[in-house]
């Protein structure tokens, strides 16, 4: 979008807008903090962060509805909490803490939510999107009208389980939304070292999916785009992809020096911070001003204290508990 | 009623799918070929393309996208043609299947059942022969199966599909064309138990699958040179019946475990390490095994034959076992 | 090809020309005689036959030069045939005698010879088309000017390991000829209903790699894509890929009762068998008549004849070689 | 000289690089990015993008080419970053690199090295915490590597490489920044033999890979009240070194085995029941084992540290041994 359409997309619905702003400082901020208490070593394990991308989660989740099922990847704290996961429950979860989403024991990869239907949180590359398939199979022969939306990075493109997966969905008609988050880099391997086609839309629309590309840093585009495929899921259009192109702001990993970039592009990406160009879109048109700005931002922080403070009180989960949950609880049931 | 085994896995899938609607077959050529081994043969017909559903080859995204079905509410049958394939989908079994429940702190079950044929026997060379049901036995988090008898055929199906976890079904591939008597009311059985095929006094052998016919087969040769052997049924494999085992072994205390799986981290190696944990000082003789030969499975019958278990190699260590510290 | 350039094909080169008929009257009476052979229960496990398919097999492989490699699959005996491996060790391999190619061990499904670089005889489907890739890398790394040729089903492109495996070709620009055998079924499952996007080679040319399709009943024309298509890869070109249109005359294997499809169908097919339409271009092009033919197809016969009385007079391996193999002979190996 | 595990693998493989042209590495990340666990690092720089080739994320295509650039001629190092993520591999490296050279009748061997990073004990939860080593032990024809010591990451991967077959090697994430010194002519090491880490009279703990040092660290807590354990690294999973097994055995009449699996179907069970065959009449005590809790390995520490083995329950295992039939 250039900057006249998105005033008009701002125009059309300027509480929306701003509360898109509001939904990327509430992931920004949430995994600044993340960062932070990684190296206070309150988080431990793999964290991996999605700073810099927020405008893709924030703008295919708000088309999204209760009844949607999201599928995501380890980088997901952004869709968790966009999805509805309270930022305590993600917190306390990072934290280990037997009040996390998942009791403590998934951890920053492994979110997963019932009550919204996030299925989490997978860290094996390509490995969500056979379950999106199959949680779209069973909408389709349940007759439900549901959306599942899987999101995945680009290095996942190569993975035969993307393939299967693009090729099942499509052979079937299933209401899936693969939504590829490239941000051009899988760990260290360039899209160009990965890919002989690195044009993903055009790769996928090889499954007759009907896919295209998206400005990921610019919410707006990717909030119309999103809606634009979702409801042509929802009109039983079969699946939708879309290339959501962005960039990673921050390294792979806490363990990534990031020999494979250089500086320059890494600030030439931050020039179109999505929250930036949002926010100095808004300011322009008038429909927010610094002071509300801070007040979001004060809010957000608040959030976010509240977060932590709730996953520090948090307690541990009882090591009697720790074979609990490798099969259901039933008579009969054994390890 | 005179039947097949194959004829009771497909009453199972038939009587399954009448009885619940969120019941689903997908696998390769369950449809209109009627299922590499004829065991979904008619279905298609009877329940049609929306039930009965022939997938593309792509062994990770079927068997995962069973999962996802079992996660959204479905129950699904899911048929791999053979173990062998499932190396292809062992990410989504391991990594997936397995894990959700526990990682999502008891928020997600996946009630999804998947069947394969296992096994040698059929001269189908390495790639198309092997036993890995026992090696899958090793992951927490699934439960392993492996019908033995026409009852198990035909009932444990339905109990798996309750189970609100992960169950894999194996098929030995010599069973389908077993013809036996099934009474015409059978139906769900538990799959929790071990059972005693055949009592005996002076030996286990613990067996399950496509080697219990070996181990019946070695019980009467050996009661011919008056040695009473007893014949146990694991029937499951994860989890393993171990009071079960224990029975047998208190009662005999000899044991020889047969399982088609290569002998080394084969099934038989954990029986035997527990029965000797359980049992050491009952123990008159080492526990042994037959198990494969530890080469791929070669396609000359003479070859595979003397690769497999075998009537006489069962009835030799039982021999022994008998023998030693007798 | 029209007839016209059949003919002119045949001009150009007829001594080939009746030497490609000859070729494929080997393949079918070999496989023929196997059919019948295992009726009398010869020959057991599993037997798939590529009666109908021969122009594929036959085309390519007079392409390739000795130092080519190929890999195939559990359809193989044609192409094992025609690539080098006689008669006499791939009857002795079906009748599971220590003087097969594989000593017995592979069987039908399993022929492997390293004199003609036939690499098998792979009865995971699409599982060859990683070992292609790596053999093609290794002759990249080599700098040697090799083509391996790698053939497939149609069904095989459904499989994850054949996106990984064409990615990988492309991406590393390695001298594969991709074959793919298109005979529309894979066991019973018709293309349409394993491929969201049934033009295969439009498919294959979303990984950038050049692809065509080619009748594949007609031997010529099969033989002229094939040398552009290697030509191309030995030229540096990268992998090349085929889609070779033919059909499957008999049943998938022995146990197929073939309920997926009508007679009709596969009569109407039978009428381009490519050894009558061959057969009958040389005829008409007076290149042959009935007599030399007549002649062929007796030497052809002898061949076979010849082929099973040895694999009837071979032996069995000992059974104390059955652990032999297993790892290779040297100091300090074990099981 | 002073070094770190990592550093050694590194040297192992940059020794590799020069002495033998055919040698190439191939895996994710292991050359810009230096290599998920940073062994690789600086080798692309040595050596350059024709021989360290950074892969798309394709486990079973890589591996698959692998075994192809190896039937090729060439003698490739394949790293795959986890073995979480070599269950995508598996149907290549079961079906095919274990299979090859018996199904050809011997003409195909398959001269490949594939090393893994393997193990818990970072908090990584499920899906990346899986020691699978003693799991694929189970498959004939492949040889199964796990260097525990900075000589064994120095030296086994030449040995491997130099191994006419299929050879996977397991490092263990926790070793990596492990430290200590090392001869500077440390070079090549058989990887046949299993070897006495501690000598002692009273039991043995038998080990290998990441659980080396907690069985160490026990045999000294054991000492302590005055028990004597032996350590016994085996260094090698498949084939297992019988003789070594049998002789610390003989010696102390008395056994634990340890490892970071899953206790069903463990390799620890394998090691038990050989035991048990061969050394029964020896035996003073059953043959204990200490493994990993049958659970996904959830991420919080307290849970973790719960479901693996430990210093305590080694040393508690080995408490019961000797207190048994004592
Ligand atoms: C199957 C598999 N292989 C390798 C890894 C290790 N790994 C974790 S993230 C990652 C890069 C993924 O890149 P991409 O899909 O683009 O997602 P991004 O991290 O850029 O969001 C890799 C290689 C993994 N988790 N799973
Ligand atoms: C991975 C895998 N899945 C399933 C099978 C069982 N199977 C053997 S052949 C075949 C059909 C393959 O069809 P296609 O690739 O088109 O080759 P064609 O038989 O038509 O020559 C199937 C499903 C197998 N061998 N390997
Ligand atoms: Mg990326
Ligand atoms: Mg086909």
């Amino acid at each position: 979008m250039n900057d006249e359409e998105r005033a008009r997309a701002i125009e059309a619905q300027p509480e929306r807008a701003v509360d898109l702003l509001r939904q990327m400082m509430r992931v920004r901020r949430l995994e600044e903090r993340c960062v932070e208490l990684y190296s206070a070593t309150k988080i431990r394990g793999f964290l991996h962060v999605y700073i810099g991308e927020e405008a893709v989660a924030a703008g295919v989740m708000s088309v999204l509805g209760p009844d949607d099922a999201v599928v995501a990847t380890y980088r997901e704290h952004g869709h968790a909490l966009l999805r509805g996961v309270s930022a305590r429950a993600i917190m306390a979860e990072m934290f280990g803490r037997a009040e996390g989403c998942c009791r403590g024991r998934g951890g920053s990869m492994h979110l997963f939510d019932a009550a919204s239907r996030f299925y989490g949180g997978n860290a094996i590359v390509a490995g969500g999107l056979p379950l999106a398939v199959g949680l779209a199979l069973a909408d389709k022969l349940a007759g439900r009208e549901r959306v599942t939306a899987c999101f995945f990075g680009e290095g996942a493109i190569a993975e035969g389980e993307f393939h299967e997966s693009m090729n099942l969905a499509a052979l079937w008609d299933l209401p899936v939304l693969f939504c590829c988050e490239n941000n051009l880099y899988a760990m260290g391997t360039a899209l160009e070292r990965s890919e002989s086609q690195v044009d993903l839309a055009l790769k996928a629309a090889s499954y007759e999916i009907p896919s295209w590309a998206v400005d990921g840093m610019d919410v707006l585009a990717v909030e119309e785009a999103a809606r634009r495929a979702a409801s042509g899921v929802r009109a039983g259009g079969g699946p939708h992809f879309l290339e959501l192109r962005t960039y990673r702001f921050r390294a792979h990993s806490m363990f990534d020096p990031e020999r494979y970039r250089d500086k320059a592009e890494v600030e030439q990406w931050m020039e179109r911070d999505p929250i930036r160009l949002l926010g100095e879109a808004l300011e322009a048109s008038g429909r927010i001003d610094a002071e509300q700005r801070a007040r979001i931002a004060d809010e957000v922080e608040a959030e976010i204290d509240d977060a932590i403070a709730f996953a520090e009180a948090g307690t541990l989960e009882p090591i009697s508990e720790l074979t609990r949950f490798v099969t259901s609880e039933r008579a009969g049931a054994g390890a | 009623m005179r039947t097949t085994y194959r004829e009771a896995m497909r009453a199972a899938m038939r009587e399954a799918m009448q009885r619940d609607e969120r019941v689903f077959l997908m696998g390769e050529d369950v449809g209109r070929y009627g299922g590499g081994f004829a065991v979904s043969l008619g279905l298609l017909e009877e329940f049609g393309p929306r039930r009965i559903r022939d997938t593309p080859l792509s062994e990770a995204a079927f068997v995962g996208a069973g999962i996802g079905a079992a996660l959204g509410g479905m129950r699904p049958i899911v048929e791999v043609m053979t173990v062998n394939f499932s190396l292809l989908a062992l990410d989504q079994i391991v990594n997936n299947a397995a894990t959700l429940l526990h990682m999502s702190g008891g928020q997600f079950n996946v009630p999804l059942v998947i069947r394969m044929t296992t096994g040698g026997g059929r001269q189908l060379a390495a790639q198309h022969s092997h036993s890995l049901e026992g090696w899958l036995a090793h992951i927490p988090g699934l439960r392993i199966l492996a019908p033995a008898t026409l009852e198990d055929a035909r009932g444990m199906l339905w109990t798996a599909l309750e189970d609100p976890d992960p169950v894999l079904i194996f098929e030995h591939g010599s069973l389908y064309n077993v013809e036996g008597d099934l009474a015409d009311d059978a139906g769900a059985v538990d799959i929790d138990r071990a059972v005693v095929r055949r009592a005996g006094a002076d030996l286990s052998l613990i067996t399950y699958g496509g080697t219990l016919s070996t181990a019946l087969d070695a019980a009467e040769a050996l009661a011919a040179d008056g040695i009473d052997a007893e014949v146990l049924d694991l029937r499951s494999l994860r989890p393993l019946d171990d009071a079960a085992i224990r029975a047998t072994v208190a009662k005999t205390h000899r044991a020889v475990v047969v399982d088609e799986g290569w002998r080394s981290g084969s099934l038989s190696a954990e029986v035997s390490a527990r029965i000797t944990e359980s049992a050491f000082f009952d123990l008159d003789a080492p526990v042994g095994r037959v198990c494969s030969l530890e080469v791929p499975i070669p396609y000359a019958r003479h070859l595979e034959e003397a690769a497999l278990p075998s009537v006489a190699r069962v009835a030799e260590a039982a021999r022994e076992a008998v023998g030693a510290g007798a």
